[in-house]
């Protein structure tokens, strides 16, 4: 259990004691760990997304009374890797009337940011790449550059449903990126905090969904809609929208807007969990397990609801986010204070 | 409660302030608790102002709070209170006769539709009149004493649906803005010249002040301000017209308190008027002119206010006269007893009024005495004491008055005033004997008025008998004992009592043979001097004179000034607006309504300045500033 | 030559780069994404500069919102293509001029100065400090700048939507 | 080769000087409010510069940066505001049409 434990602590030991055994200065020593680190996300992240497509296959299936992806392996576990080697395949194709450079730059531009977000996780006890101590702000702020990266989509495609697209997914993610930044502030004036290894360390005892349950359903809410999945998927409303901002998009430049979506989520998922279900603790199970059992747990939360509940239609959407999420959250904000107060009273 | 209120006198102006802000601002809606509030506060007043007059009884000296106003380099206004028997002894007057007014008001102003607005302006009239007396200095002073001339106007002009009203108003303000320019010169100077404005600091530098003919100026100045405010000639004109308004009104501030507060000026003020004797014969000379100038007219009026307006201007004549021959004493004390009698007059005749549905015309009532018992016998009563007759309340102030020119020297001015008290109980009994006791009008229903409204005849009547023997020169410790300037006397002179009565008695006589009796015709006396009846009957002519001279004089001299402006200040100004114009139409081409040169221009300005600060030092230059620590 | 110098020119570079281009882009959407890379450039410099609460903030505010409120604009006002729509006005060699002897100006004051240099190191987390200086010694400045924000954002909402006369 | 304070000042300034040639020779108006953007983004490299040189045991410097920011927000979202509203007037973002102010 202990091995399993420091598993990947005592990897990147391994690996550090490696290269000091070469006599390499102690800055690139680091600068290789953090590599390796990156090049361990990256693959975990995409070895996550086959899963998580298989998964969301499935469990729409389930939810619509069919059985879903069958074929291929048991259960049709293969089906996704078959799909990306049909993705790699095709042909890329790009409009003759599209802003060459920004149309190319778009896909990776969306996954980029949602790679970021993973260097300030803490995965588990002593598993968090790079700690910050502005962490949680920095995942904010790397989040809202997706923002731009779906409006040079829809602007480079040279497409009014791109167009429309990128501009009605610029609006949603805008709008509630103040909710949710306004739902997480809760726990950071509990923490006294933004760091979220400290955030993580804070919830020993008592995890904050406990504290604040307000807080975190806003969050979820609002991170569906960041996230443009779920109820709030009108960027890419197929019956109105053909496809959205991805209309234009083939192949493996819409395979990374995939990839990015799934990304997200897991990111998404991942920072609920520190925040509110006292991120890698647990009892027994080593706690990347326990952090990782969570996490899916949650994604399996929004799928679910992604497959149950109908489209919202966009001026509701709006009209949500700015007349009751926003005005609840300051509301909660308002209610944390009150209680932190009391609570320093009554210690004295 | 004494030494309370003396030291809290600033509660006596506050309690109607306090009326007034609250009527103004929650009670407007309210009548009858506007009205009892109002009258509430004065009555708090009143308990203050004898408590004010019981410590002042026991100890008769000089009491004064103040604090800082303001203060800048060279100058420092105080504000504050000063209590001394003068000043107790109209606190007590003007307390008391408002708080009758006020109950006569109920009575007098029911169903009128501004009856919370003039129970308001009554109280801020109290406010401003007992501001004006507790005052201790003449700034503060000043503002009362413009505050209640603006109570003056507000309520001459209270029925302002009346043409004569508003202009009676208007003339009012018009007239006192003469003398208060007056007054506001000589505050000024006093200020330059000594520094400060208090009573007491005054009074202790005057005497000292060397320089006789500026102080002249100065105390001729503020005497400008009596002038206007007690209606001396030439500035009387407003007062008789200032009868428009409802006749408590007249009462209250037009005979027994406000236009009191020019003599009560003078008698503040009288340390420096006694520095210079000529600023005191002139006073003198005009109060007694005043005295008798208004007694002649009031022989011929027939408005029963009017009578009693310009009986009001004689016996101010009167009170200004005994100050210019030095009789401060005889002036307060006849201020006292006049302010009981007249106000009783005053009321006496509103009663009338009220029951003759505002009839005005003596020659129109007539046989009102068995109507109306109660305010005809106060109405005597009151007659009696404003007659002189012993021992009422107005034989003992008048007799002193005259020994008080008579010791002093001032013959001319003694038989003048004994002549004016003949011609003042003639015009009294005249109106007495036609009103009450002439042939009864069969248009009139009168009736006596309700009890609101006699109680406080019946007190002033009280007063106006027993008001006068405070000052009975046989008591020990009486009037003069308190009010004086300089040292107490109790002198007295019986021939000029005999004179006076005897005098008075003639006047009633000569009334009674020509108006009851009527074996001497008026009309025959009327026609044979027709010329001299005809100038009193017309106040001498002296608003017509005033009218011509506005007419002629200040217009004309307006028509240059216009001619002027028109030609050469407009003619200047054009020319500089069209010499603007011009340059515009040159510089405008500068501007091209780009916003960005613009900003160009600031730029080069910005690098230019730059440069040239560069140039100026270029060792170091400005630049050397950026090592700050 | 150590590894942040490096980044420094590296990041010099990028910033004045994009920022050049910026003005010399023909299309306005580009020049508007170059103005994002100009922000980034920025907020790199805020990380050598050990501000790293400013350049996350950096990020958020300009990238995440200006830079976006921008484009939006730029989307919102051109009708026909993109060419030519970021052109210089006739004034721009004298613009050029000006701006280019100010800049002498800006290099020789600069370079003339003794600046006071403190060595100092720069304290390990600025979050708490500044949260703490903004409450306490600035809170007016703060709560202005809040009363600015809700009257700016009013006034545009206003401008945009158009007020609604009363009847 | 150490980087001071100097090279900051100077990208400072010469990224403001860019911003300010933005600002004064452009025709568009939005790419005149990129300009200005620019010229605050040089303030706050200034201020959070000297913030780290000359007293780096303050952070007053980040608290202005940070209320230049705000300012910076408010300033874009009224600008935009306003260029909206020309622009639905005018039909054109050209500030040459705005010439309202001419005589």
């Amino acid at each position: 259990m202990e091995l399993l434990e420091r598993l990947f602590v005592n990897i990147a030991g391994l690996a550090r004691t490696l290269m000091a055994g070469w006599s390499l200065p102690n800055s690139i020593i680091e600068l290789v760990v953090l590599i390796l680190g990156i090049i361990a996300i990256i693959g975990l992240i995409i070895v996550d997304a086959i899963i998580l497509v298989w998964l969301e296959r499935k469990i729409a299936g389930f939810i619509q009374e069919r059985p879903g992806p069958n074929r291929l392996g048991p259960a049709g576990v293969f089906q996704t890797i078959a799909d990306t080697f049909k993705l790699l395949g095709k042909e890329d194709v790009i409009p003759r009337s599209a802003d060459r450079w920004v149309f190319r730059l778009a896909p990776p531009l969306v996954f980029v940011p949602a790679i970021m977000l993973y260097a300030v996780i803490p995965f588990g006890k002593d598993m968090v790449p790079v700690d910050l101590n502005v962490g949680l702000f920095y995942c904010f702020s790397i989040a809202s550059l997706g923002t731009m990266s779906f409006l040079m989509a829809g602007w480079g495609s040279h497409n009014k449903y791109s167009l429309l697209g990128g501009m009605r997914t610029v609006a949603q993610m805008i709008s509630y990126e103040i909710p949710l930044l306004l739902s997480v502030l809760g726990v950071v004036m509990i923490v006294g905090s933004l760091n979220l290894s400290d955030i993580v360390a804070a919830q020993k005892n008592v995890w904050f969904i406990i504290i604040q349950p307000v807080a975190f359903i806003i969050y979820l809410i609002a991170a569906t809609a960041e996230l443009n999945r779920g109820p709030f998927d009108l960027p890419e409303g197929e019956q109105e929208l053909v496809a959205g901002v991805y209309t234009e998009f083939s192949g493996m430049r819409w395979a990374l807007f995939f990839l990015a979506e799934y990304t997200n989520m897991v990111a998404t998922a991942a920072i609920a969990v520190t925040l509110f279900f006292g991120g890698w603790h647990g009892p027994w199970l080593p706690s990347w397990m326990w952090f990782f059992l969570k996490v899916y747990l949650i994604i399996f939360f929004f799928m679910v609801i992604k497959w149950t509940y109908p489209r919202i239609r966009v001026d509701h959407l709006m009209h949500f986010g700015w007349k009751f999420l926003i005005p609840l959250s300051l509301a909660n904000l308002l209610l944390t204070g009150v209680g932190i107060e009391i609570y320093r009273f009554m210690r004295g | 409660m004494t030494q309370f209120a003396i030291d809290n006198s600033w509660l006596i102006p506050f309690m109607p302030a306090l009326a007034f802000i609250m009527i103004v601002f929650f009670l407007r809606k309210a009548p009858q608790a506007s009205a009892l509030f109002s009258i509430a506060c004065i009555f708090t007043s009143f308990v203050l102002a004898l408590g004010v007059v019981g410590g002042i009884l026991a100890n008769p000296t000089t009491t004064e709070h103040s604090v800082t106003w303001f203060s800048m380099p060279g100058v420092s206004l105080e504000m504050g209170t000063l209590i001394d028997p003068i000043s107790g002894m109209m606190v007590f007057v003007v307390t008391l006769i408002a708080l009758l007014v006020q109950i006569y008001s109920i009575g007098y102003m029911e169903n009128d539709p501004g009856y919370s607005t003039y129970f308001a302006y009554q109280s801020l009239f109290a406010m401003s009149m007992l501001g004006l007396v507790v005052s201790n200095n003449f700034l503060q002073m000043f503002v009362f004493w413009e505050l209640v001339g603006l109570c003056s106007y507000l309520l001459i002009g209270f029925w302002f649906y009346k043409h004569s009203a508003r202009e009676a108003a208007k003339k009012a303000f018009i007239t006192n803005r003469v003398g208060d320019f007056g007054f506001l010169l000589g505050i000024l100077f006093l200020q330059i010249l000594f520094g400060t404005l208090n009573f007491t600091d005054l009074a202790d530098i005057i005497p000292t002040y060397t320089n006789i003919g500026l102080l002249t100026v100065v105390a001729l100045l503020v005497f400008a301000g009596p002038i206007g405010k007690s209606g001396q000639f030439p500035l009387h004109v407003w007062l008789p017209d200032a009868m428009e308004g409802p006749t408590p009104v007249s009462a209250l501030i037009h005979a027994a308190t406000m236009v009191v507060a020019g003599v009560y000026l003078i008698a503040r003020a009288f340390f420096l008027f006694v520095a210079v004797p000529n600023a005191l014969m002139v006073i003198a000379y005009v109060g007694g002119f005043t005295a008798f100038f208004a007694a002649t007219i009031a022989i011929t009026q027939n408005d029963i206010k009017r009578i009693l307006a310009y009986s009001t201007l004689s016996q101010l004549g009167y009170m200004v006269m005994a100050l210019g021959v030095g009789g401060l004493t005889a002036s307060m004390f006849h201020l006292m007893t006049h302010a009981f009698f007249k106000a009783l007059l005053f009321l006496g005749a509103g009663s009338v009024i009220h029951a003759l549905h505002n009839k005005q015309d003596i020659w129109e009532m007539g046989g009102l005495a068995p109507k109306m018992p109660v305010t005809t016998k106060t109405f005597v009563i009151a007659a009696l004491a404003l007659a002189g007759i012993f021992p009422l309340a107005g034989f003992w102030s008048k007799d002193e008055i005259l020994l008080a020119a008579l010791s002093n020297g001032y013959t001319g001015l003694y038989l003048i005033g004994t002549f004016v008290a003949f011609l003042t109980a003639f015009y009294m009994f005249r109106l007495v004997f036609v009103a009450f006791y002439g042939e009864p009008n069969p248009e009139n229903h009168p009736h006596e008025s309700p009890k609101v409204m006699t109680v406080p005849l019946i007190v002033l009547a009280c007063l106006s008998v027993v008001g006068g023997l405070v000052g009975m020169p046989w008591l020990k410790t009486n009037f003069g004992s308190y009010i004086y300037f300089g040292e107490a006397h109790h002198g007295y002179s019986l021939s000029i009592m005999l004179t006076s009565t005897l005098v008075a008695l003639a006047g009633i006589y000569l009334a009674y043979l020509m108006y009851y009796k009527k074996t001497i015709s008026a009309e025959a006396i009327a026609h044979r001097f027709q010329p001299i009846y005809k100038l009193l009957y017309n106040k001498y002519y002296i608003d017509e004179i005033y009218q011509w001279f506005i007419n002629r004089v200040v217009d004309g001299a307006g028509r240059v000034a216009y001619w002027v402006d028109l030609y050469v200040v407009d003619g200047v100004v054009n020319g500089l607006a069209n010499g603007t114009k011009w340059g515009g139409y040159l510089v405008r081409y500068l501007q091209t309504g780009q916003t960005q040169h613009y900003g160009m221009v600031l730029i080069a300005a910005v690098v230019v300045i730059v440069i040239l600060l560069g140039l100026i030092d270029p060792s170091m230059g400005i630049f050397a500033g950026g090592g700050a620590k | 030559m150590s590894v942040s110098t490096i980044v420094f020119w590296i990041i010099a570079a990028v910033v004045l780069g994009s920022a050049i281009s910026v003005v010399t882009a023909q299309n306005l959407v580009h020049a508007a994404l170059f103005m994002v890379l100009t922000f980034f450039g920025v907020s790199g410099l805020y990380v050598l500069l050990e501000a790293d609460f400013l350049a996350v903030v950096q990020i958020l505010i300009y990238v995440g919102a200006i830079a976006v409120l921008i484009v939006f604009g730029v989307m919102l006002t051109q009708r026909k293509g993109m060419e030519e729509t970021n052109v210089s006005s006739s004034h721009k060699w004298v613009t050029g001029i000006l701006v280019t002897i100010l800049m002498v100006g800006f290099a020789y004051a600069v370079t003339r100065t003794p600046w006071q240099v403190s060595d100092h190191a720069a304290p390990e987390s600025t979050v708490g400090l500044i949260g703490e200086l903004m409450l306490t010694r600035f809170v007016i400045p703060f709560e202005i700048v809040g009363i600015l924000l809700l009257v700016a954002v009013l006034g545009a909402i206003i401008l945009t939507k158009g007020a609604r006369r009363l009847p | 080769m150490i980087i001071t304070l100097n090279h900051y000042l100077l990208l400072a300034a010469m990224l403001f000087c860019i911003g300010l040639y933005a600002a004064l020779a452009k025709k568009n108006a939005i790419s005149i409010l990129m300009g200005i953007e620019l010229m605050l983004n040089a303030c706050i490299i200034n201020l959070v510069a000297f913030n780290r040189f000359m007293a780096p045991d303050m952070v007053v410097g980040h608290v202005f940066g940070i209320f230049v920011i705000a300012l910076a927000a408010a300033e874009v979202a009224v600008g935009l505001a306003l260029v909206l509203t020309v622009y639905r007037d005018l039909l054109s973002v050209n500030i040459d049409d705005f010439n309202w102010l001419k005589w």
